[in-house]
């Protein structure tokens, strides 16, 4: 948890916004990454080699573009660390809805006999 | 001055005595700009507080006149005095007003508003303008659900089940759903605002082991809100979207699943009880050491199983549906899991009961409510686990049973909760004093009138009367009309408060900065506070944990005036060392248990 | 106080210590919004899967309907906007404000070309009935009649269909709004280097509205699995 | 004012006795717990008011860490043996015995049906005025049979609704359970207590939901025969689903003569149908597939191309001889068909695929009896 004594004091050089800008070629790297997975899921649907696994493949490389996205787009690795914090809250806090709620959907077939 | 440092309080620099009142404020928050433009264009948190709460009362009246017309109707067991469906469109809007336009709004918006800041040494919250905006879009909210009620009113329950509500219900469904779906906007507003605040701009010296528990407790409820209402707000628009169009994804006619629904609903639904009850936590861990005198007893356990509530409150919503559909092996992990949270909340009252021991205890208003909040609410908490239990829910879901068991803790334990911080914090938030005596009134009024309106619906719902019912066998009657003989005195304690407390505003004593003697930053701060809450040269540096009463310092570090009650500064109990530096510095701490 | 060097800047706000603290606080801000959206669709996407579980016939049959080319590349569309979005914030820190300019608006010109192809999509889908309620025929309901589906469960797919895409274009079009006033912010000035994280949480929005659309694309369009059916 | 209640709510079968101990095993676990917090607090608010002691200094005490774990780790065991309990009683009622009588209850706005095994129906409650004239004069009541130390007379209710949700509630039985649109659900009892007891609808649904009330009456077994006797069947039909596609299927699977080969008798030439959907098919000449729409389709269609493993390839093809429609509505009884006899399939879990006549405008389906 960040300590209010250790905020980056503002004044002078020490506080430069220019010191961590991106560099254009790194963006360009992982943007042609993330279209490259896309192109990977398409391949993956339109050819159906993958068959009925084919969605949770998709998803797989969803979420990882996602990851990528947020990491270096949305700068999650500068970031402090509640910042990381609340990116985990939120996507475990939709893994407890989707799990919590899937042991219903997934077991309300099971029929129960006496 | 003996100045003496005592080594368990870090960083004291030496004690001084208790500190001269601060020079009055110029301007205070109040002073600064009297036009009604400068209240609805402000952006200090104290201002925004002060329109919450001028606002919720409104909606607490309206939601009360609901409440009882339907109490009213339930004198007679054939629906003799309303129509059903003007009952059912009363309890739906006592039900929509007072949980999503009350309660949930109640402690984070109005106390949680005007006290975060303060209580952790920042002038303002993270985000001013978002503040205010939140009160706007609140009262956008609160707009189309008063288009609703005036509309004919909503007769679907607040919980809004499909298909009734997408395709039976003739009433204004719509506009009701828009209201509590924008009302919610404005509550995760409030709660990402005190999220940021309290990480972000916390006063040098305040560390997570020294925040309030106040704080604590607002943390875990704005973690709630920020993480619970983006679900409803979904499920609202998937419902609004069927009742509009006809078809959707809760339809049971092309292979939709109501129950869906449900599920989506009470996962928002269900941690919001826990957006309602955990602030009133806060205020008692606040109240219950101020008047005492004592440190709070296991600050990290009180602390903890606030987080603890916010997280596990997510993982049990299930057990409203135990008898709704549901797989036998979901009920069965949901009804086990509903069972986690019980042990918090027991460890919370364990506590505070722990805390009054040895203590020097005093009973102003604020205390007799939060007495009242304590043994309610472990009614309605044990009365939970008879619904958490599978085996007895299967009898005691709908029945007035679920009905006593929510309003123990909703109205026992989170409106008692309300009033004592209200109460405890009015001379801070006014710089006047109440009526002592008509306090204590009120207080008793209350908690005597909440026994008699619930107990006996405890009664009826173990002989398995339904909720929702204005007809009901008639051999039940005599149980209903006590509980409304008990609602006209509850109504009547609330009545009490809402003249003494205006009547304060203009005959009441002049508060002091710290009436309560209390060791938080707020009370370091002329009542009513400056408009940036505390002097601009001297910002506050914490040296200490919030609860020091017995050494008798504040957080500061600096002594404490002299505590209201009996054997005041001349009496026996007098300067024996409740208080300043006669001695208490030297208190070792003791161990028990 | 050393704050009291930045104390004259017209960027830092009068509650906020320093700059370090005020953009802290911003960012931290948006990100807990974000995780509130993150929720908010993730409730519809838990309603997905339960439904895509019980029925995969017919969301599968659904889905090879929609046009995949029209999302395909409104999928490229949005990936390349986030690059812009990015290199508007590396333009920001760096004081570029020519670099600001042109990338804000790259950025608008791929989030609006994105909403002219949506609605060229909505409007082919509702010329070929692919809608769910009582205007439902046409190609795909001769389609499911074919397979031996259940009618109604097709149409419970185009719920979410356009559930799903109609609120992640509602979040668009607000991302273009606030673009706009990005590109007004700069035109006045008010976005020098130490106001970069305005910028930047503009752009978190954004990327997170794109990282949604990582999923609708092939939870929506690109469902066809095992089975295959459609044209 | 009238007569009040008695004080504990008459518990007139096996599950109500389940739930009493179960309820009171809580509230005095509950009440030992509370009273003794109560107490401790009375006792220090009283004992440590200020001025009751000398002098109003305060010990300096911040906790105990052995308190804390005894007061955390002694309710949790406490309260999941409420769970456990809980779970026992639970599982009790939610497992209905298999001989137990099948009885289907639907509910809509705002009445209650039964139906009986053989087709006999029974208005047993709602609110007159959304009753049909005729049916007005024949409210009557949900007549079970009482169990007896020497003969169990389990009743199996299955549930269903024809428009929102209701929920069917006996408190003398302590039971409940919602009965949902395009689903059913189950409860059952066995009655131990002759007698007359409310019925009510605990799922709010509307205007009358407080007037969706009814009756149950529990007999001994020869007046229970008697009264079902005198009921008469033509107040319902025996297949009441009329109407809906997997019926229409079930009238062309008997019209095919299907039956006589896909029949659960020994002279049977064919696999029996029964939950074949969705499920694994071993076939001959080895592999395996899953039974969907598409496979069953084939099968009718082309019959020989995949046959059962432990079968002979006998059917004859259907490949023009059935129109699409008809096809598709075989293809959906086949779905339906479950475990057991056909409606039982849902048990009390919702057939997510193809439960034949969701949204019924008439009643659930009887059971096909496999002739």
């Amino acid at each position: 948890m960040a300590d209010p004594h250790s905020h980056p004091p503002a004044h002078g050089t020490s506080y430069d916004v220019t010191k961590d800008a991106d560099t254009p070629g790194g963006l360009f790297a992982v943007y042609l990454v993330v279209l490259l997975l896309f192109a990977t899921t398409f391949f993956v649907s339109s050819s159906g080699v993958l068959g009925r696994y084919a969605l949770f493949v998709q998803l797989a490389i969803a979420t990882v573009q996602a990851g990528v996205v947020a990491y270096y787009f949305m700068h999650l690795r500068q970031g402090d660390r509640v910042v990381t914090l609340t990116a985990l809250a939120s996507v475990f806090w939709t893994l407890i809805l989707f799990v919590l709620f899937m042991s219903d959907y997934m077991t309300r077939h099971r029929v129960v006999t006496g | 001055m003996t100045p003496t440092a005592n080594p368990r309080v870090q960083g004291v620099p030496g004690l001084t005595p208790p500190p001269p009142e601060p020079p009055p404020a110029s301007p205070n928050y109040l002073e600064n700009g009297t036009s009604l433009w400068s209240w609805l264009s402000t952006v200090d948190h104290k201002r925004i507080g002060i329109l919450y709460l001028l606002t919720i009362s409104a909606v607490f009246v309206l939601g009360g006149v609901a409440a009882g017309l339907v109490r009213l109707n339930l004198v007679t067991y054939n629906s003799g005095i309303l129509s059903e469906d003007a009952y059912n469109r009363a309890f739906t809007a006592h039900g929509v007003l007072m949980l999503f336009f009350f309660l949930i709004p109640a402690v984070p918006a109005v106390l949680g508003n005007f006290l975060i800041p303060m209580m952790i040494g920042a002038k303002d919250l993270a985000f001013p303008k978002l503040n205010l905006a939140s009160w706007y879009v609140f009262l956008v909210g609160l707009v189309f659900g008063a288009w609703a009620i005036l509309n004919g009113g909503i007769d679907t329950g607040w919980t809004l089940y499909p298909p009734y509500s997408t395709r039976g219900s003739q009433s204004s469904v719509v506009p009701g759903v828009v209201g509590v779906f924008v009302s919610g906007f404005s509550s995760i507003m409030t709660g990402l605002n005190i999220l940021v605040t309290v990480h972000k701009m916390r006063a040098p010296g305040m560390t997570w082991g020294r925040l309030p528990l106040f704080v604590w407790s607002l943390y875990a409820t704005s973690l709630i809100q920020l993480l619970g209402t983006p679900v409803v707000a979904i499920t609202l628009i998937l419902l609004g979207v069927e009742r509009v169009t006809g078809e959707g994804i809760f339809d049971p006619a092309i292979g939709g699943d109501p129950v869906l629904f449900q599920h989506l609903f009470w996962f928002y639904s269900h941690p919001a009880v826990y957006i309602m009850i955990l602030p009133g936590f806060g205020v008692v861990s606040e109240v219950i050491t101020c008047f005492s005198r004592k440190n709070i007893f296991g600050y990290h356990a009180v602390a903890w199983s606030s987080m603890g509530i916010a997280v596990v409150g997510f993982l049990l919503w299930a057990h409203h549906m135990f008898v709704a559909g549901i797989s036998y092996y979901s009920a069965l992990l949901f009804s086990f899991l509903s069972m986690l949270v019980a042990v918090p909340s027991a460890i919370k009252v364990f506590n505070w009961t722990a805390t009054l021991y040895r203590g020097s205890i005093t009973f102003q208003a604020p205390m007799l409510f939060v007495i009242g909040f304590i043994i309610l609410f472990t009614v309605g908490g044990v009365t939970g686990l008879f619904l958490a239990t599978l085996g007895t829910d299967i009898h005691l879901h709908d029945t007035y049973f679920v009905v006593a068991h929510f309003h123990f803790v909703m109205v026992g334990g989170m409106v008692l909760g309300y009033m004592a911080g209200l109460h405890f914090w009015w001379p801070k938030m006014t710089g006047r004093m109440y009526s002592d005596w008509w306090s204590r009134v009120s207080a008793a009024i209350i908690i005597v009138g909440f026994f008699l309106t619930f107990v006996p619906q405890f009664y009826i719902g173990y002989h398995g009367i339904p909720r929702r019912y204005p007809n009901y066998p008639p051999e039940f009657q005599i149980y209903h009309v006590l509980s409304t003989a008990g609602a006209s005195i509850l109504g009547l304690g609330y009545l009490i408060p809402a003249l003494y407390l205006p009547l304060s505003l203009f005959y009441g004593e002049k508060a002091g900065a710290n009436p309560w003697s209390a060791t938080g930053l707020e009370w370091a701060s002329p009542s009513p506070p400056p408009v940036f809450n505390f002097d601009e040269e001297r910002m506050p540096v914490v040296v200490c944990g919030p609860y020091e009463y017995a050494l008798g310092i504040d957080q500061l570090g600096r002594g404490l005036p002299e505590p209201p009650g009996p054997g005041g500064a001349e009496g026996p109990a007098g300067r024996a060392g409740v208080t300043g530096p006669a001695g208490p510095m030297q208190k070792e701490t003791e161990v028990v248990g | 106080m050393s704050a009291s060097t930045h104390a004259h800047s017209p960027v830092l706000k009068h509650h906020f210590n320093d700059l370090g603290q005020q953009h802290a606080s911003e960012r931290l801000g948006m990100w807990m919004f974000l995780a509130t959206e993150v929720l908010f669709f993730g409730g519809v996407f838990g309603a997905y899967t339960c439904y895509r579980l019980w029925y995969p016939a017919e969301f599968e049959l659904a889905s090879s309907h929609l046009n995949k080319t029209f999302a395909g590349i409104n999928t490229v569309l949005l990936i390349t906007s986030s690059l812009t979005m990015t290199l508007a914030i590396r333009a920001a820190k760096l004081g570029d404000r020519a670099g600001l300019y042109r990338n804000l608006l790259l950025t608008f010109a791929l989030g609006a070309a994105f909403m002219v192809i949506k609605g060229f999509e909505y409007a082919e889908d509702l010329h070929e009935h692919i809608v769910p309620g009582a205007s439902f025929g046409g190609e795909i309901a001769a389609d499911t009649a074919k397979h031996g589906l259940d009618a109604g469960k097709v149409r419970l797919f185009l719920c979410f269909y356009y559930v799903m895409t109609g609120i992640h274009g509602i979040h668009i079009l607000v991302g273009l709004g606030v673009i706009l006033w990005l590109v007004g912010q700069t035109y006045i000035g008010a976005i020098p280097p130490e106001n970069y994280s305005t910028v930047e949480c503009a752009s978190l929005y954004w990327h997170l509205v794109d990282a949604i659309w990582l999923f609708l694309m092939p939870l929506l369009y690109l469902a066809r699995g095992a089975v295959h059916y459609g044209h | 004012m009238n007569d009040l209640p008695p004080a504990v709510p008459v518990a007139a079968s096996t599950h109500a006795v389940d739930f009493e101990y179960a309820f009171w095993y809580i509230t005095a676990a509950v009440t030992v717990g509370s009273l003794a917090v109560f107490g401790a607090l009375l006792y220090f608010c009283v004992a440590h008011r200020r001025g009751a002691e000398g002098t109003g200094s305060t010990p300096r005490i911040l906790g105990s860490v052995r308190l804390e774990l005894a007061w955390t780790l002694i309710p949790t065991v406490i309260f999941f043996s409420f769970f456990a309990v809980g779970a026992v009683v639970y599982s009790r009622a939610m497992r209905p015995p298999e001989d137990a009588m099948e009885v289907f209850v639907f509910g809509k706005q705002w009445m209650w049906k039964a139906q009986y095994p053989n087709g006999q129906r029974v208005i047993i409650g709602g609110n007159p005025r959304n009753m049909l004239p005729q049916e007005r004069e024949k409210i009557g009541k949900l007549v079970l049979p009482v169990s007896t130390k020497d003969s169990r007379r389990p009743v199996r209710i299955t549930l269903t609704s024809e428009d929102v949700i209701h929920d069917f509630g006996i408190p003398a039985f302590r039971s409940k359970m919602d009965a949902l649109p395009g689903r059913y659900t189950t409860a059952w009892y066995e009655p131990t207590k002759v007698g007359e007891y409310h019925i009510f609808c605990d799922q709010y649904c509307g205007t009358w939901h407080s007037l969706m009330v009814g009756k149950v009456a529990v007999v001994p077994q020869d007046e229970f025969d008697r009264w079902l006797a005198g009921l008469s069947t033509a107040q319902g039909t025996e297949h009441p689903v009329d109407g809906s596609d997997a019926q229409e299927g079930r009238n062309l699977f008997l019209k095919l003569q299907c039956i006589k080969c896909h029949s659960a008798n020994a002279e049977a030439r064919a696999p029996v149908l029964e939950g074949l959907y969705g499920s694994r098919v071993p076939l001959k000449g080895g592999g395996a597939e899953i039974a969907d729409e598409d496979y069953i389709r084939q099968s009718i269609l082309k019959p020989r191309a995949k046959v059962v493993e432990g079968w002979e390839p006998v059917m004859p093809s259907y490949e023009g001889q059935l129109a699409e429609d008809d096809l598709e509505k075989v293809v959906r009884y086949i779905k339906s068909l479950r475990r057991g006899t056909t409606p039982d399939r849902t048990d009390r879990m919702p057939a997510p695929v193809g439960a034949p006549a969701e949204r019924s405008p008439q009643a659930p389906p009887s059971s096909p009896e496999k002739k």
